[in-house]
């Protein structure tokens, strides 16, 4: 059997996603019991949650969920690690024991901040070097893989159904402003936890349903820029491509949207001028990070959350509102389930961004 | 009203038009079996000179003169094709004389005339010169 | 010579009951294979004179003519093949080197159809094209590596660098005018203006009646520099440079002065009757900074308003080649695989010099990645495009757009005779003679082409839904849709594909 | 308006025809002494000879007239035309108003004075159906039959009878035959190969007198004889023209519009002159097509349409056993003359003009000439070496070509 990474698995999935615009603070249980009712969406061969605002003590330093494999593997990234950052909290992520959970790598979490003189003497940005280190770690160091790598969020991943594994991690004791959930269907068998969704890059997090025929096209042109795709998942490429959009290229969700779920020609074409030229300059020049096939996939960041569905919508999202919270999922019912009574309830079409963003003003 | 045109610069002078004409005089299903060992006699026909060539069949003028001529009434014009009624035509050429394009001829049996129909007298549905010409020199269109 | 040492090479069978002596066969042959005798009322031929190129066939309305091998042969010889004792023959007769026609006809492998393409099944929906767009638009041309905004925050976008839009990713790759007719030039014009493309005048110049045709015509600047003048630059959409060609790398052209006819002398701005030779090296460019120097010179003289191509045949080191030229300010590469046609090569550097295009593409590709350039130019392949599904394969191999020229050929009523260079194309295509040219009547020609590349895009649009991509930009480079059967490791390597059942 | 057309043959059908191209309901009433449809003259030999029939000799389909809303007078005549009055008496006694009036009244045999003519039982002229039934009537397989006249109208009759007659011999003053469209060599290669089958022509010789089965000749000889047919040439009928204040020359003289000199009254066919393009003289061109033309734009000028027929020409188109012979224009010019076995092809230049041809044996697309005379197309316009070898397009040029052919304007 091959793991991720080793070979491409095709998935099919269930997310979910819940933000308060008001950046209140809620506890993981909602989460948990939005994406319990798609349980027949996954097939318990991965589960994962991202969670935004769980850290507020130590918001300003970078938060590492790191797997283990071997005592040596941990040995060798802390080695890595201490040297490149001011390591303030190394400790081990609290879990349940439970008889669903098996074969648990060990997992730790690292609060840190890189070193002031490194990040001068490179001439790198924060974030572009803390994704340096990162895409080092996951491809250099045998059995140690970082799979949450921004500030004041986490993500939690495992091989299960994805409310076990939010039990088995205990999110239920975590309170954050925003929360997304991936139940996994691969259809593959392998069961490596680093392959459950979401995927994190920084404080970017993806989860994703579908299954994206340009995948080679996007991950041979997003490996010009210094990114590597290990994992061989769709979310991996895609949470890539945001990030080379949406961080090193200064576009905007929305610029990143139309890249990557772009317009039509036909509907380009029938554009008044300036965004005509907007878009077909976008799709010119950014062609190879159009993604094609079915994805629905909520793109957590701080601050807020984005839902995107391909531009054919060939998979399903619904999204729903009620007070300051907003609610995005693959069925209707992971959102009546946490929220019963709502505003408003909308389908958003192919290739229509929806981006929620915490008021401003709120400190998160 | 749809007019077979000739298209000079394209003709090849291979007189293909002439022996499908021919052949779709027949009635024959097989080209070979009717025309194998017979001298053709078509109602389209190819002039040649220096590389030149093109081919003459009935223009069904607006205002046939063959049919104001034919001492017989047998030339008529009807739905834009000037036809010939055979069994009345006695032969007298009288339409050979006028037609300015030269394009009626004697039947075969020397006792009518013939001339293009545009196929309407065979089971073509097109003119057979137009649909067997290999370099789109003869077409048959609406201007 | 008293002796004849070659045989015929084919047989022209006349079926005595079908033919009725029309005499079209004889009209239509300038190699004057047929005739008639008037005592027997019978045809006749001389087979010796044919090149088996078809026209008699498929112009005998009784369907009373086959060509055929001939077989009669020399003695079998599993070493010494016909054709090689054939050849041999030919040059103690004249002391010259072979000359040919068309692309290399030996058999080589074909990646193209050790390829095989991907299909969507139940994970992820196929997309029905005659439901959803689909959408085959591609641009050519360099891509800024960063937005530029505008004061106002939008972006922008008239920095761009000149780019050429295709509305599907064929072209019609260079063929001059000389080489082939003014009625096949005016045919791949009219029909790359209607399917809006591109076709390539080669490097014959550009004969003054198809400047019309300049926003889709792409105007080559070949080591001869025949044609080439400033309007001339101005007046295409692209520029290419011609440093090579798939099917004789290395060595220049050679159009003899038979086809060097008052219009083509003045298009070519040579003397007429005079042979045109291009010198085998651009004498301007004896290495990659000459190139720069000859890219920029063209930018300049067209105020950097087109892309520049430069085109070179796939040769052994490629794609370090392919490289320096993406580093050269050049556009646009476009590789000449070692099946690509040609008006005339010597035989034996046609059949035996350069490499074929898919590996060629799949290093060149892959090697522009590994040096993150691979945004700074576009690819075009070329040599040996047969169908909708090579085209398919090149751009999942990496490839932006592809050239053809064989194929469009064939569209027009090429038979593949390889005989260009004799001068006497029976179809029109490849000759100067008048009464031949106006056999390829341009009315019918650019509606075959049309109908060809529509229906490649057609089929293209298919296999694109059958893997579940609605715009060709995600198959391009798309690899995993592709699997190789029956090829070693080293193959699949190089093409970067993985072998059917992983 | 009120059309009257004097005539029913083909004149009048041209006018018909013209006047319903611009005129679909006015009255037109067609009178006519003879009772039938209009039918083709020149096909009364045709159906002796058994090519055609009374019916196919119809000119126009049964439901013509019905179809043009035609009122017909049949087998009545027209006595007076009163133009002052604008109507026209018929021997009958009725008075038909006109607004317009045509006379396409044709032509009548010429009979000369023939010693001992009164006495001849059995003696036919041939211009008519009427004519050609009579003359039916009487043959047998062992008639000897006499014909005075070796022009178009005596051979026509010759051959169409020559089957069903046991003997014919031709009588003409003139020393050869169809002298009016033949020159002397085209003359004798026709009666070679009309004396070749069957007929006997006594030429440049006349009959002094006749007796009831005996036509005694001036040259001395004699030929005895059964059936006697003149067909020594016509007379146009111009007589209700004359009286109608119409100018009248050897015809009714018209104009270009077929308009005679009185206001309302057109002329066209046989009974009339006009002007010969090839000479520039006014004649009578008593051929079909020309009275068709003339009825014609005489229609359409009598409806109020404008119509103008400027380029008649003499034309012929007549074969005997076999041998066609056409012909056109005047012969006076310089004359390229081609000559083979059975073959006989001459054209007449002036002017740079074709102004005229004789065609025997080969006559294949003789209208070509024929159009270059009717256009006076100057021939220097024209590659005449190549139309001196035949007739043919490609002696136009490339840009004529166009228009005629491919629809180039």
């Amino acid at each position: 059997m091959q793991n991720e990474g080793e070979i491409r698995i095709p998935s099919g999935c269930a997310i979910t996603g819940v933000i308060s615009k008001s950046g209140e603070r809620f506890s993981g249980e909602t989460a948990i019991r939005s994406i319990e009712p798609m349980h027949d969406r996954s097939n318990g061969l991965g589960g994962g949650f991202a969670a935004y605002g769980i850290y507020p003590q130590n918001r300003d330093l970078y938060a590492f969920h790191v797997f283990y494999d071997s005592a040596r593997a941990k040995e060798e990234c802390e080695q890595v690690l201490q040297t490149s950052f001011d390591v303030t909290v190394a400790e081990k992520i609290p879990t349940r024991k439970m008889p669903q959970i098996t074969d648990e790598p060990a997992i730790w979490r690292y609060f840190c901040l890189p070193y002031e003189k490194l990040l001068q003497s490179t001439g790198l940005d924060e974030r572009e070097f803390v994704s340096r280190f990162v895409v080092k770690i996951n491809t250099q160091i045998r059995g140690a893989y970082v799979f949450s790598s921004g500030k004041n969020m986490g993500v939690f991943k495992a091989v299960g159904f994805p409310e076990d594994v939010g039990r088995y991690y205990r999110l239920e004791d975590y309170e954050g402003y925003c929360w997304t959930a991936h139940g996994r269907y691969p259809t593959n068998t392998p069961g490596w936890w680093g392959g459950a969704h979401p995927f994190n890059l920084l404080d970017y997090t993806v989860v994703h349903n579908g299954e994206i025929s340009s995948y080679d096209a996007n991950r041979r042109f997003i490996e010009m820029f210094g990114y590597r795709c290990t994992l061989l998942t769709d979310t991996e490429v895609i949470t890539y491509i945001i990030d080379y959009l949406n961080r090193r290229q200064g576009m905007s969700l929305e610029e990143t949207a139309d890249v990557i779920a772009a317009p039509f020609w036909s509907e380009i074409d029938a554009m008044d001028e300036a965004d005509r030229k907007k878009f077909t300059y976008l799709r010119n020049v950014y062609s190879s990070m159009l993604i094609t096939g079915p994805f629905s996939i909520l793109l957590g960041f701080t601050g807020g959350m984005m839902a995107l569905n391909d531009r054919l919508k060939l998979r399903s999202m619904v999204v729903g509102e009620k007070g300051d919270r907003v609610y995005v999922a693959s069925e209707e019912c992971a959102i009546r389930t946490v929220a019963p009574e709502l505003d408003r309830l909308w389908s958003p079409r192919g290739g229509e961004p929806v981006i929620i963003q915490v008021n401003e003003g709120v400190r998160i | 009203m749809k007019r077979v045109y000739v298209n000079e610069e394209w003709c090849l002078g291979c007189h293909l038009c002439e022996y499908n004409c021919a052949f779709a005089a027949t009635g024959e299903t097989d080209m070979a079996k009717a025309l194998k060992g017979v001298t053709i006699h078509p109602k389209i026909q190819i002039e040649e000179n220096n590389r030149i060539s093109f081919a003459v069949s009935c223009r069904h003028c607006d205002d046939p003169i063959c049919v104001k001529s034919c001492i017989a009434g047998a030339i008529s014009k009807t739905d834009g094709v000037v036809h010939v009624d055979k069994s009345k035509c006695v032969g007298c050429y009288t339409c050979i004389l006028v037609c300015p394009y030269g394009a009626v001829m004697p039947a075969p049996d020397g006792h009518a005339i013939q001339k293009c129909e545009l196929c309407t007298d065979n089971a073509c549905g097109e003119p057979a010169c137009v649909k067997g010409c290999p370099n789109g020199a003869i077409v048959f269109e609406e201007r | 010579m008293a002796i004849n040492y070659n045989i015929p090479e084919y047989d022209v069978l006349r079926d005595p009951q079908r033919c009725i002596a029309c005499r079209v066969c004889e009209r239509q042959c300038a190699n004057e294979v047929h005739s008639f005798d008037p005592d027997s009322g019978t045809m006749k031929s001389d087979e010796s004179k044919c090149v088996n190129c078809h026209r008699c066939v498929a112009l005998c309305p009784t369907h009373a003519l086959k060509i055929v091998k001939n077989p009669d042969t020399f003695r079998l010889n599993a070493y010494w093949g016909q054709n090689d004792i054939s050849e041999i023959y030919r040059q103690a007769e004249t002391g010259g080197m072979l000359l040919s026609s068309m692309g290399n006809p030996k058999p080589y492998p074909i990646y193209w159809d050790k390829i095989l393409i991907n299909a969507s099944q139940v994970t992820n929906p196929s997309i029905d094209p005659l439901r959803e767009p689909m959408e085959t638009r591609t641009f050519l041309g360099k891509k800024p590596g960063a937005i530029e905004r505008n004061p106002d925050g939008s972006i922008k976008t008239d920095s761009l660098p000149p780019q050429l839009k295709l509305e599907v990713p064929i072209l019609f790759s260079a063929m001059s005018y000389g080489s082939i007719s003014y009625n096949a030039h005016q045919s791949l014009a009219r029909a790359a203006q209607e399917l809006g493309t591109y076709y390539n005048t080669g490097e014959g110049g550009l004969h003054e009646d198809f400047y019309k045709y300049g926003p889709n015509t792409i105007v080559q600047v070949a080591s001869g520099r025949f044609g080439v003048h400033h309007d001339y630059l101005e007046a295409g959409a692209a520029i290419e440079i011609k440093i090579g060609q798939g099917a004789k790398p290395g060595i220049g052209g050679h159009l003899t002065g038979a086809k060097i006819t008052d219009a083509v002398s003045r298009t070519r701005m040579i003397p007429k009757g005079t042979d045109a030779i291009s010198p085998a090296p651009h004498h301007d460019i004896y290495s990659i900074e000459d190139l720069r120097q000859l890219v920029y010179s063209l930018k300049e003289a067209t105020e950097y308003k087109k892309p520049i191509i430069v085109k070179i045949a796939a040769v052994h080191n490629v794609a370090a080649i392919a490289s320096g030229i993406a580093r050269s300010g050049a556009d646009i590469i476009a590789i000449d695989g070692f099946r690509g046609g040609t008006g005339a090569a010597p035989t034996r550097i046609r059949d035996n010099v350069g490499i074929p295009i898919e590996l060629a593409l799949a290093a060149v590709d892959e090697r522009l990645r590994q040096e993150q350039i691979r945004s700074n130019v576009s690819l075009i392949v070329a040599g040996g495009i047969r169908n909708s599904a090579d085209v398919v394969k090149a751009i999942a191999l990496g490839a932006d757009a592809v050239y053809i020229a064989t194929p469009a050929l064939i569209a027009l009523g090429c038979h593949l005779c390889r005989t260009c260079q004799i001068g006497k194309c029976n179809w029109g295509i490849a000759t100067q003679r008048p009464d031949l040219v106006k056999r390829l009547n341009p009315d019918i020609g650019y509606k075959r082409l049309m109908n060809l590349v529509s229906a490649w895009q057609h089929e293209i649009m298919e296999m694109m839904g059958g893997m579940g991509i609605n715009s060709i930009e995600a198959m391009r480079g798309n690899r995993l849709m592709l699997r190789g059967v029956g090829l070693n490791e080293k193959e699949l390597e190089i093409l970067g594909i993985k072998h059917a059942g992983e | 308006m009120n059309y009257v057309i004097l005539g029913n043959s083909t004149a009048a059908v041209g006018c018909i025809e013209g006047i319903r191209s611009v005129d679909p309901q006015g009255t037109i009433t067609v009178i006519s002494d003879e009772p039938y449809a209009a039918y083709s003259r020149p096909l009364i030999s045709y159906l002796l000879y058994g090519s055609t029939t009374e019916e196919k000799m119809r000119i126009r389909p049964d439901d013509f007239y019905e179809k043009m809303k035609v009122k017909t007078f049949l087998g009545k005549k027209a006595v007076r035309v009163d133009s002052g009055r604008k109507a026209v008496a018929l021997d009958s006694g009725e008075s038909i108003p006109f607004d317009r009036l045509l006379i396409a009244t044709g032509s009548r045999p010429f009979v000369p004075p023939m010693q001992g003519l009164d006495k001849v039982g059995k003696k036919f002229s041939f211009l008519t159906l009427n004519d050609a039934k009579a003359l039916e009537s009487v043959l047998t397989s062992e008639s000897r039959v006499l014909i005075v006249g070796a022009g178009l109208i005596g051979l026509k009759c010759a051959e169409g009878i020559r089957g069903r007659v046991g003997s014919i011999t031709v009588v003409d003053l003139a020393d050869r035959i169809l002298p009016s469209i033949l020159d002397e060599a085209g003359s004798e290669m026709v009666k070679k190969h009309i004396g070749q089958n069957g007929i006997k022509f006594l030429l440049g010789d006349s009959v002094a007198e006749f007796e009831e089965n005996r036509a005694h000749l001036k040259s001395g000889g004699a030929v005895d004889f059964d059936v006697l047919v003149v067909a020594v040439g016509v007379r146009p009928n111009t007589e209700l023209a004359a009286e109608a204040g119409c100018e009248v020359g050897r015809g009714v003289a018209i104009d270009e519009a077929s308009a005679t000199s009185v206001p309302g009254i057109y002329a066209a066919g046989d009974c009339c002159e006009c002007r010969d393009i090839t000479t520039g003289q006014r004649r009578v061109l008593a051929i079909l097509p020309n009275a068709y033309l003339q009825g014609e734009t005489a229609g359409v000028n009598m409806a109020g349409g404008e119509k103008s027929f400027a380029n008649a020409v003499p034309m012929n188109a007549i074969g005997f056993f076999g041998l066609h012979v056409l012909t056109a224009g005047s012969y006076d010019g310089e004359e390229i003359v081609e000559t083979k076995p059975g073959v006989y092809k001459k054209l007449i230049v002036k002017d740079h003009l074709l102004k005229g041809f004789i065609l025997i044996g080969e006559i294949a697309r003789a209208g070509i000439y024929t159009s270059l005379i009717r256009e006076q197309t100057p021939l220097d316009t024209v590659d005449f070496e190549l139309l001196k070898q035949k007739p043919q397009l490609m002696a136009f040029t490339a840009e004529r070509r166009a228009v005629k052919l491919g629809g180039a304007k």
